[in-house]
């Protein structure tokens, strides 16, 4: 009986930290057997708990893409037990990697439509790994026009710069970039709230479109209005839930909502489903 | 105190009519023999649902923090000093209560008529002195009143309320012939070792359900220390030792405010009488510092005081 | 403490003065032999965890 | 266990008993070795958890001192 | 119907037997109450009682039980890897669990034993276990086990049944388990009954009084009861201690947490409660379900709806009425069922709370 429970050793390959305030950083994973690397067969939008022998497990987003072999990325922030500890770890730390767990982003329903992509914060990190997945030679003609608002608080606390730039150039991707609020004279993207922003730039919503939706609860909240302003109905919002997980197989019990498991019927809902459950999330 | 029901329903009923309180907490008539549920009523026509017996062993004073409400209560003498204790520690504002106080003769053990009972109890009934079990084979047994009563009822000196704005009867005599530290003297009179193989056999059931804690007045932090992660004190399993330090430290936190309302012991599914560690803090606080706690809104407790003439001897 | 069943020696309490550096060196030797003669502290340690 | 030596736990205020180590520190004066300090910022700052921890954490001794 | 007959000196030596190959685990008086313990060479388990005061389902899913161990010394090659904890899964049977205990054993290997993921602990001890109930003949006023899809007699779950008779017992063999078990302990008398089994199952029957009702939970709409507006009057008197989950035998939340002792360290998994404000609490400080009205309707709503929605397979409770004999404040699960059952959102607006 394979235990489902046991984290596949892995070492820290790299850190880079994200943000101008330091409490967000990007961990790079290389397994350290390389069948474990094959089991690990995840997709854009899936999560894994990270294993820290002493400290405990953390549910955390993969931010890395299925078409990037070799490693696993996860952006961390700094926050409970796990997390500080994870952020004092060196390169060449070993660890744990768990997954991959919880469903995707509806890939196969996705096929032939246009996406866009409203983020917030740090909660970008499997929507970059959507992102990738879908420029990637092989997958882009499988997808329509793809849309992407991305806010954070300011300039310093946006995640994945380099790669935001890139995108930002090429032209089978809008890329939205927004910031709360700046006193940087250079800035040339857009300053303000991802809400308005959305509403200024995002695409009408219709059949074949389809909006994911992941950020802070706040910005949710005022996102959905604008969302169904442009036309999108809740079967075509998607969203990616959070809640206390501990398991992350759907055997604990504290993340229902509802009937749902957040960690394993879900974390990825569409907004129609969340509607039918109890908001406890 | 059967008769104390009619007044309740009466009193309750008055102060909603008159628009004095918001909500009255009470208790209603519990699906079990020897089980009253608190409960609250809103409204005037809801008093009816209200009633007290020797079953509201439960501790009112639980239900008042947090509220914002203006609310009448009903009170037995522990419950009135941990409102009293709710008071000092600013947990509830007084303007805001209607204390309804409950001169009380005791509340019935149910474990202990349970055990003493042999057969299924279909009804359990009281008059002033005795108790009345009807079996659900038809048969009836008859108990003293004083020999059923909680472990802490048996030794209370506090019946009366000591805060109210009125009483539902008559005060009642406190009683003066109880040897109240009896137990924690057996205990203080083992050795090291013996105590702590007492205490060691006497946690040795808990399941850490937390229902004393929870049960407890006193225990309104909103993080328990149990439940800290940073750091965190304790494991979170069965270990032994870890449910020790849980039993020893929350005793420790109601050094000089514990009323011994037996709650916690009421509370407790495997029956471990954790108010042994409890009681020996109180006892100490009354024969160190004159301290009881909850008799009083004019005094500071004792812990929260320095006087030059407190005990030192124990500092070199 | 004691009560509940930790050896009397195994808790202390005194009030030195920041310039009693004397009574300092005084106070930590007695408690030092005390503890000395209790051994050494075996209850109430948590060991590893004993569960299923 | 004839080599052991008593690990005792101290906890002292930061302006008395702190102060008298520090000068028994600096005056060269000799102590047993068995203390492990942890200053705090005044005895009000104790708690009985203080106590309880270092005793589960295998200290066979502690001392609170102001 | 064709039982086996065991007399006492038949069942001393079974039990005797049994100690060699089997560990036992069986009813034993301790202070004023029963508890399912290990049993020790040569002790027989204590027929003579109503129902535990906490459920046996430790046997299967111990309250606290190590997952992994590792070491954290870097000077070990395998430092901050995980290690498969050394466990004990040699055979075991559990001697005179109640029916409705065996039925929630069921019940709660639908969430342990999916299609996606099987949890390893919890479905080896179940393999390892041999099932060996006792109908109840004397069921509490509290029992309402004939409601939830079970009975005093209900063999769901079971290997063996076993039925008081006189000063023996009755037995009816119900798996190969059980078979296996049976000829272990030489219980081989087999006999006619004339139907004397089916007869006390029907007096046990008609002994519970205390019935719920169940059959609306299903077509009720979620929201709507979760909206209710009972919940507030419900959720007063409860003081928010775990009593219920941990004694219930069908709640199965579990944390983990890791545990260090010098540079051994473990993981290890302990009960859960749904209960504590704790369990559901974000590191951010929200908490989805941040008050006691929320969790107390969260309990009943995932035992009464979510899992039978879920699952399909009734509702998550046995009636063993642990519940409402041990809630220090008396919050009936039969009262909430019935409240819940003859809920109607007609005259209650559904507000999500």
């Amino acid at each position: 009986m394979q235990n489902p429970y046991l984290p596949y050793p892995v070492r820290i390959d790299e850190i880079v930290v994200e943000t101008e305030d330091k409490n967000l950083k990007t961990f790079k994973l290389v397994f350290l057997n390389k069948e474990d690397e094959e089991k690990f067969n995840y997709k854009a939008g899936q999560f894994a708990e990270l294993s820290i022998a002493g400290k405990g497990e953390i549910p955390i987003g993969i931010a890395s893409s299925p078409v990037e072999k070799g490693f696993l990325k996860f952006t961390v922030n700094k926050a409970g037990v796990v997390t500080t500890h994870l952020h004092s770890m060196k390169v060449g730390d070993i660890m744990g990697v768990r997954g991959p767990l919880g469903n995707w982003y509806p890939w196969e329903m996705l096929e032939g439509k246009n996406i866009l992509i409203v983020g917030g914060g740090f909660a970008f990190t499997t929507l970059r790994s959507s992102i990738v997945y879908m420029l990637d030679p092989d997958n882009r003609p499988r997808f329509g026009n793809i849309d992407v608002v991305y806010g954070a608080r300011t300039p310093g606390m946006l995640l994945y710069k380099d790669e935001l730039i890139e995108w930002e150039k090429r032209d089978d991707i809008n890329v939205h970039i927004t910031v709360d609020a700046t006193d940087d004279p250079d800035w040339k993207y857009n300053v303000g709230f991802v809400p308005p922003i959305t509403e200024q730039k995002a695409p009408q919503g219709d059949e074949n479109t389809y909006a994911i939706v992941c950020g802070p609860p706040i910005m949710i909240k005022f996102t959905q209005p604008v969302l169904e302003k442009l036309g999108y109905d809740h079967e075509h919002i998607i969203m990616s839930l959070e809640n206390r997980m501990k398991c992350g197989i759907g055997m604990c019990g504290r993340c229902g909502i509802g009937k749902e498991l957040v960690c394993k019927d879900g974390p990825v809902f569409t907004l129609a489903d969340i509607n039918r459950t109890p908001r406890e999330y | 105190m059967i008769a104390y029901t009619d007044k309740v329903r009466q009193i309750a009923r008055r102060l909603l009519e008159e628009s004095r309180v918001e909500m009255v907490i009470g208790f209603r008539k519990g699906s079990q023999p020897m089980m009253n549920e608190p409960c609250f009523i809103r409204k005037a026509e809801d008093a009816d649902k209200l009633v007290w017996d020797g079953n509201c062993g439960i501790n009112l004073a639980n239900y008042l923090t947090g509220r914002n409400e203006k609310i009448a209560v009903f009170a037995k003498g522990c419950d009135s000093r941990n409102i009293v204790t709710h008071i000092i520690e600013n947990k509830v504002q007084r303007d805001k209560l209607v204390i309804v106080g409950v001169p009380c003769t005791g509340m019935i053990d149910k474990r202990l008529v349970a055990s003493r009972t042999e057969g299924e109890i279909e009804s359990v009934g009281e008059n002033a002195d005795k108790v009345v079990v009807k079996l659900s084979d038809g048969g009836s047994l008859e108990y003293d009143r004083r020999e059923v009563l909680q472990g802490n009822c048996a030794l209370c000196v506090h019946r009366n309320p000591v805060i109210y704005d009125e009483l539902v009867a008559d005060l009642v005599e406190e009683q003066t012939d109880v040897d109240r530290w009896a137990d924690v003297r057996e205990i203080e009179e083992m050795d090291t070792e013996q105590r702590r193989r007492f205490f060691e056999d006497l946690l040795a059931p808990c399941i850490r359900c937390y229902a004393c804690r929870n049960a407890c007045p006193l225990c309104y932090c909103p993080t328990c220390f149990v439940d800290e992660s940073k750091p965190q004190w304790l494991g979170k399993g069965q270990d032994q030792i870890d449910i020790q330090t849980f039993h020893f430290l929350r005793a420790f936190h109601c050094a000089g405010r514990c009323t011994d309302c037996g709650a916690c012991q009421r509370a407790c599914p495997v029956g471990i009488n954790m108010r042994l560690l409890t009681k020996k803090l109180e006892k100490d606080c009354f024969e160190m510092y004159r301290w009881e706690a909850g008799m009083t809104l004019d005094q500071r407790p004792a812990l929260d005081t320095y006087k030059p003439d407190d005990p030192q001897g124990f500092i070199k | 403490m004691e009560y509940m069943g930790v050896e009397p020696d195994r808790l202390h309490f005194s009030w030195i003065s920041s310039a009693e550096s004397t009574k300092f060196v005084e106070v930590v030797s007695e408690i030092t032999e005390k503890v000395k003669a209790l051994g050494p502290n075996t209850h109430y340690v948590k060991k590893e965890a004993k569960v299923a | 266990m004839t080599d052991w030596e008593p690990k005792i736990v101290s906890f002292l205020c930061n302006w008395c008993s702190y102060g008298a180590a520090d000068l028994a520190g600096v005056s060269r004066m000799e102590y047993p070795p068995n203390i492990r300090v942890v200053r705090i910022p005044c005895t009000g700052r104790m708690s009985p958890k203080f106590a309880l921890a270092a005793l589960r954490e295998g200290a066979d001794a502690v001392w609170v001192s102001g | 119907m064709k039982v086996i007959n065991i007399d006492q000196k038949k069942w001393t030596k079974g039990i005797e037997t049994l100690g060699g190959t089997y560990k036992l685990i069986g009813p034993v008086a301790e202070k004023d109450f029963h508890t399912f313990k290990t049993l020790g060479q040569g002790q027989l388990p204590d027929l003579s009682f109503t129902n535990t005061r906490l459920s046996p389902k430790d046997v299967v899913f111990p309250q606290s039980e190590d997952m992994f161990v590792y070491t954290l010394d870097p000077t070990e090659e395998d430092c901050n890897i995980l290690k498969e904890a050394p466990k004990d899964y040699s055979p075991r049977v559990i001697l005179g669990i109640r029916p409705c205990d065996a039925r929630a054993v069921q019940l709660v290997k639908l969430n342990f034993d999916t299609e996606q993921y099987k949890d390893p602990y919890w479905l080896r001890l179940f393999e390892a276990t041999t099932f060996v109930g006792l109908a109840c003949d004397e069921p509490c006023a509290t029992c309402f086990c004939t409601s939830t899809g079970c009975g005093p007699y209900g063999e769901e779950g079971l290997d063996i049944l076993l039925a008081k008779d006189g000063d023996g017992l009755r037995a009816k063999v119900l798996t190969s388990k059980g078979q296996e078990l049976a000829d272990a302990a030489g219980w081989t008398d087999t006999a006619d009954d004339g139907g004397a089994f089916d007869k006390a199952r029907q007096a046990a029957e008609a002994r519970i009084v205390s019935k719920v009702k169940t059959d609306r939970l299903g077509e009720l709409d979620t929201l709507a009861l979760h909206g209710a507006d009972f919940w507030e009057d419900v959720s007063f008197a409860c003081i928010n201690c775990g009593t219920c989950t941990y004694l219930c035998p069908t709640c199965w939340c579990f944390d983990i947490q890791d545990e260090v002792h010098g540079k051994k360290g473990k993981r290890m998994r302990n009960w859960d409660s749904c209960m504590f404000p704790i369990f559901t609490v974000h590191t951010t400080g929200h908490n989805p379900r941040g008050t006691k009205l929320q969790r107390v309707r969260q309990r009943f709503m995932h035992k009464l709806k979510y899992f039978l929605d879920k699952y399909d397979q009734g509702i998550m409770c046995v009636g063993c009425g642990r519940c409402v004999q041990q809630c220090p404040v008396n919050i009936d699960i039969r009262r909430v069922c019935d409240l819940m059952n003859s809920y109607s959102s007609e005259n209650a607006c559904a507000v999500q709370g």
